[in-house]
């Protein structure tokens, strides 16, 4: 029992906010029209496979640190706190697939090329209403001699665009089954969404007649895996994010004067800002019992993960609106930093399951825990 | 007590549906002439009209598919031009009036500074009387309108040796002065259509230009920013524009969503509230016409109007899902007629933050409430009573 | 058009105020174990029908005032507000359901003796568990030669000690009917329930073999009629009552110092009270337009009442908490008065349906219109 | 990290159990001896136990099924006791310290005035010297355990000329003194087994019973209500006592209440939230066996739990429906084994209100996240340097 971070994590959090902290810069989407492709996102991703961050969760033997699921949430915490564009996200999607769905050939001839080379992935799994626990039926697979061809559409695939190989969830007599995708064949089209949120890219991706090899394991019983990982991820980040997003308005409110005094030293504005703090506590300790729980393949670790995705996610959208107001109009502009929050936080509350699906996930475990 | 609208026979109402019929396609002068921009004022302007036929106009001018002109310049419409009539010069209302009412010149705010928020007795803009006319110098900000118009109502300085409010003076001032200079501001919907910084150098301005006397700038502000919190406290999610609770249930039963539990709840305690804000706004109305002054308890209203229309587009939102984070994705229906930009769902929902943030926060608000309608003690505002020369150089508005 | 109170309503609203500020005490409340009894129930429904308000609703043909329900509102606005303990619930509810379903020789015989001579009545239609839409199991009439015969038991029955006749909704062939019992005859057990707000007398009734005549009219054309009324009369409570509170909390933040200053110069209470204000006006409109519609017939006045019900009794339990915490621990004792809103106000959410209950039944309505 | 518990086999808990399977019903005294009542003390009171050892010994003594004698005698041992180690003589450690961790000796705080409130700085009740003891005199409100304390810890203004804060000195009075008189208090439960008021007329301290020095009384005072805040805040719903939203959910899941999703949304929002509260109690345990201070963070978990046990015991209520107001109705299930008073679910919610009332409201707790971890300006306290007299002669505590 000790409910610390260690040494090492603190040493992993310290080295990833050093190296955020000099290469990111949001400013250049806060000019209307810009994209992650303006902030750096490419530039940022080659520093970050130098620094090793592609195979962060690779096990060494291909190539990777073997990061545990708590030693991520270091790193993916602080791209949560300052928006980061980078094609993270997609990346370590594609990867915890091949991990969990792929023969040891098939990981092999991938994740150290991710892990050594920075080859990009993304996960493809979300039909277009969002749904990504479905049977797959927008999208099928038809076995050919050699492999497999596949046809149709996703939505919702992060970091799609500029990858190197896509890991797409395709219907197959009657079973949704995981197909890893070159990216850059013809019978691919990623096109851009025009997505609200400029610091993450998002895409929609048709196939027509595009080649696929399977991953070997069944989906049913690989898919809860990833999904727990990336419901994590976009915990940890909205946690950091919230923190972020508390910090930032409790200086504004230090320094903003209204009628002669400080705003923060007006009841209204610090019971709120308390209140946020408050929540930010509790997002933060909840993703970190969630990252260990996964980290020690803990029976309670879905409901964990659910349950911090739930609260993460609601606190992040409560706050980034909250904070706008203590900001009061220049918040509200785009010139200003509090709308990227507000909009990461919006987003990543649907992605995956809002919060009231999860909660509704969870009550199903705690009755089929009871029954 | 009687909820019912005016109906369908009423004789005024037949009256108006009968002037809209013979001119189907009015020029806003010729509504004006009619009585039909301001009938709240007196003659020669409006009719001196009750709140029904007000209500009975309104409603015509909508069943006539007639853009109200309040509409198109409500700075001067719903908020500034009357204090002409109290405040004014005769010259300045033959100069002003017709024009401002015919909306063949727009009119926009200067009030709001970058330093000044909420506190807008703060304000820095000044103006520097010399010889015949005024020099200002200054920046304004969340100027609507300001691109467009003709006429600025302008608040500025022009005793610095007076306290914060007692220096401050009115001003209407031309738009195209040399020293005026208009930057839009894009705001987190990544539109630019709704608010402007106005930059304000060395711009000359007549003496004949003041309204009222030196100092009254701040009670004629107020007068002027009260009137605003009654127009904008609509059911309508953005300040009374955009998608009512009514249209948020609608849309939801004609989706099918409302076979989601929660959602079905949510919906209904919106709709709930919306319809109690339109009853509120009716009883308001209703007050006037009994000569009972609405007064804060308007702000009663507001103060639950703003989170009111926010919580509507974030469920509408919401619904989306996925979705609704894709600029362009199918939203919930809207009516087909449509009064302008926030009519749009997922436009009203990235500009929703804004709505209570403009015209006094929830904050104010609410101490307006306890302040004035429940005699609770009032915050004390320790600038209130310096002159303002020596706030400043004690830099009473910087950080403590 | 004409938003405002007539003078016949000021008056007949300053009058209820008038005689209910001299009448009602609560102060023997305010020691435990106590009960209306202690309160004067039985005295002030005598004056009441001294001042005619046994009758209110009762038409002038059979003796009573012909009130609308509007004008009822004014008046039992004011008996909410001081949270008054009288019979007037369940005469009320018995008289409505008498005018509803009674033929005319049973108004006739029934309905002057209840204006005239106060004849206490109650409704008994709710089963052990709260509901009073179900098809009254519980309780079965058989009918005899010369009536019927009823036997079964309902629960939370308002008014029933000391009442002189019941109106029993009961089964009969398959259906619900709802029947007139003389409430003193032997098969008849009236039990006190230890009901928490004690400014209410609420009971369980047994019935065995209890002699009982049936009303003409079909129950499911008259129920949600009744109903309808009744909601009204909650939701006027629970508006009328909530404003009280506000009112009393509003003179105590006024008076209370701490730190040198009213507990009312602070912003994080100024901003409370601001909203149970603002809340107030909003219950109030929502109950006058109720009351408004009923007293019209208009075919919203079933949506209406449920609005009201619904907003005016969540208000109410939020304001009835919130005033506890702005007194501090002595709103906390049972010698203060808050603690018996707070109680009132959780009964009246709960009766004749929840305000969750209420909003679901407003969907169903706003969907019927739109099929 | 490493959420996971103190495991079976570790071999402190071995220990532990050992030793209660040697003493199937020890006496407190027994435990006392042991370590087992104050284990983080130093010895010979204590066993100067970590964090860790601590919680073993907790959970130990609750599977030994053996009460708690911090149950018992909760003011001593969980916030006052500990002070006689840094500011008491060694003549009150003898006299005090053993009776007390035995729970021969019951203590409650005198602290709580009726005109205080929050403002405990504000208190009246005074003690003047007289020869070799002080003199008492005024009114204690919200005593727990009045009733039942022989020793009682008592706040008294010493010195009325200086500071509210700076006057004020500490006792241990005997609370069966001519002079102390304890009158239960009924609260809105009905019950009144919890408060009392305690009347404090000319009683004779003797000068022995000073706690450190004259004018150190606020500065102890704040210390022990610290320590209760810590203690305060596990996710039960009464001050950590009582059900839990864990106990929510069986129970709901065991009446087969989650088919309504309102319900179940609900449910689970108090789920997640008490696991929440959970892991933050851990970690403040975990903080200090770091040697962390946990500070006034701990002030925001008490925000935290304090509307969380309301919520709970609310939601448990409305799924009553008109049966939650029958007193001795059918509530959710509770488990067997019962730790007082707050583990039936309607006691609970008719107590619930107190639950943010005592021990800092809601207000002042957000006030000390506001400023001692934001570092946001500090709310003024008018009175705060003023002598205490001149504030008494200024009125500066009845209304303004």
């Amino acid at each position: 029992m000790d409910f610390a971070l260690s040494d090492d994590n603190r040493t992993l959090r310290a080295s990833a906010q050093d190296f955020l902290g000099k290469e990111i810069d949001l400013d250049p989407l806060l000019r209307p029209n810009a994209t992650v492709a303006d902030a750096g996102y490419a530039e940022t991703w080659k520093k970050m496979v130098e620094l090793g961050w592609a195979g962060l969760i690779i096990p060494e033997a291909l190539g990777g640190s073997g990061l545990s699921c708590l030693d991520l949430t270091m790193i993916v915490s602080e791209m949560g706190r300052t928006l980061a564009p980078a094609p993270m996200f997609g990346t370590l999607a594609g990867s915890w697939a091949i991990l969990e769905a792929g023969s040891e050939a098939q990981q092999q001839a991938m994740l150290p090329r991710v892990a050594t080379e920075g080859l990009r992935l993304a996960l493809a799994v979300s039909d277009g209403n969002g749904l990504s626990d479905g049977p797959g039926s927008d999208t099928l697979a038809t076995e050919t001699g050699s492999g497999y061809i596949i046809n149709g559409s996703k939505s919702f695939v992060v970091d799609a665009e500029g990858c190197d190989f896509l890991i797409v969830a395709a219907g197959h007599a009657g079973k949704r089954g995981l197909f890893l995708v070159d990216a850059r064949q013809p019978g691919v089209q990623i096109g851009l969404l025009p997505w609200r949120d400029p610091t993450r890219q998002v895409c929609a991706v048709d196939f027509v007649q595009a080649a696929a090899e399977r991953l070997v394991a069944d989906d049913t019983a690989v898919w809860p895996r990833v999904r727990d990982r990336l419901l994590l991820l976009l915990a940890a980040e909205s946690a950091a994010g919230l923190q972020a997003v508390v910090e930032m308005t409790v200086a504004y409110a230090k320094q903003r004067v209204a009628f002669g005094r400080p705003i923060g030293a007006y009841q209204a504005i610090k019971h709120q800002l308390a209140d946020m703090f408050s929540e930010a506590e509790c997002a933060n300790v909840a993703v970190l019992h969630a990252a260990w729980a996964l980290s020690e393949d803990s029976p309670l670790a879905s409901r964990s993960v659910a349950m911090a995705k739930s609260y993460a996610c609601d606190a992040y959208v409560a706050a980034t609106h909250r904070s706008i107001q203590i900001f009061g109009a220049i918040g509200f502009t785009w010139e200003m930093k509090n709308h990227l929050y507000f909009k990461r936080a919006r987003a990543n509350a649907e992605m995956l399951g809002s919060p009231a699906v999860q909660r509704a996930r969870l009550i199903d475990m705690l009755e089929r825990e009871a029954a | 007590m009687n909820f019912d609208l005016p109906p369908e026979g009423d004789p005024r109402r037949l009256e108006v549906r009968a002037w809209f019929e013979a001119h189907p396609k009015p020029r806003f002068r010729e509504m004006g002439e009619a009585g039909y921009v301001v009938p709240h004022w007196p003659r020669p302007w409006g009719l001196a009209a009750d709140a029904e036929l007000q209500l009975i106009i309104a409603e015509e001018i909508k069943r006539a598919k007639v853009t109200a002109p309040n509409l198109v310049n409500p700075v001067a419409i719903n908020n500034c031009a009357q204090s002409l009539l109290t405040h004014g010069t005769d010259a300045q209302r033959k100069r002003f009036l017709e024009p401002a009412l015919a909306a063949e010149e727009i009119w926009c705010m200067l009030f709001s500074e970058p330093s000044g928020g909420s506190d807008l007795g703060a304000l820095r803009t000044t103006a520097r009387r010399e010889d015949d006319h005024y020099v200002v110098n200054g920046q304004k900000i969340w100027t609507s309108l300001a691109h467009k118009a003709k006429i600025g109502v302008l608040v500025a300085r022009t005793d610095p040796r007076a306290t914060k409010h007692g220096g401050l003076s009115q001003f209407l001032i031309d738009m195209d002065s040399p020293g005026v200079t208009v930057r839009p501001i894009i705001d987190m919907s990544g539109e630019e259509n709704e608010y402007n910084e106005v930059f304000l150098d060395n711009v000359k301005v007549p003496a004949e230009r003041l309204l009222g006397k030196e100092g009254e700038g701040w009670d004629i502000s107020m007068r002027q920013l009260q009137t605003e919190r009654v127009a904008l406290s609509k059911p309508g999610a953005i300040w009374g524009a955009g998608p009512s609770a009514r249209e948020l249930v609608d849309g939801l039963i004609a989706k099918g969503a409302m076979r989601d539990p929660l959602i079905r709840d949510e919906a209904a305690k919106l709709y709930i509230e919306g319809e109690i804000l339109r009853l509120l706004a009716y009883r308001a109305f209703s007050d006037r016409m009994n000569a009972k002054d609405s007064g804060p308890e308007s702000a009663a209203r507001k103060v639950i109007a703003a989170p009111h229309g926010q919580r509507v587009v974030d469920l509408a939102k919401r619904w989306q899902g996925m979705s609704g984070l894709v600029k362009g994705a199918e939203t919930l229906p809207m009516p087909e007629h449509s009064d302008g930009l926030f009519d749009d769902w997922d436009y009203a929902f990235w500009f929703n933050p804004a709505v209570t943030l403009g015209v006094g926060t929830q904050e104010i608000l609410k101490n307006v409430i306890a302040e004035r309608v429940l005699g609770l003690p009032r915050d004390r505002d320790p600038t209130a009573k310096t002159p303002w020369a020596d706030l400043l150089a004690a830099k009473l508005q910087t950080a403590a």
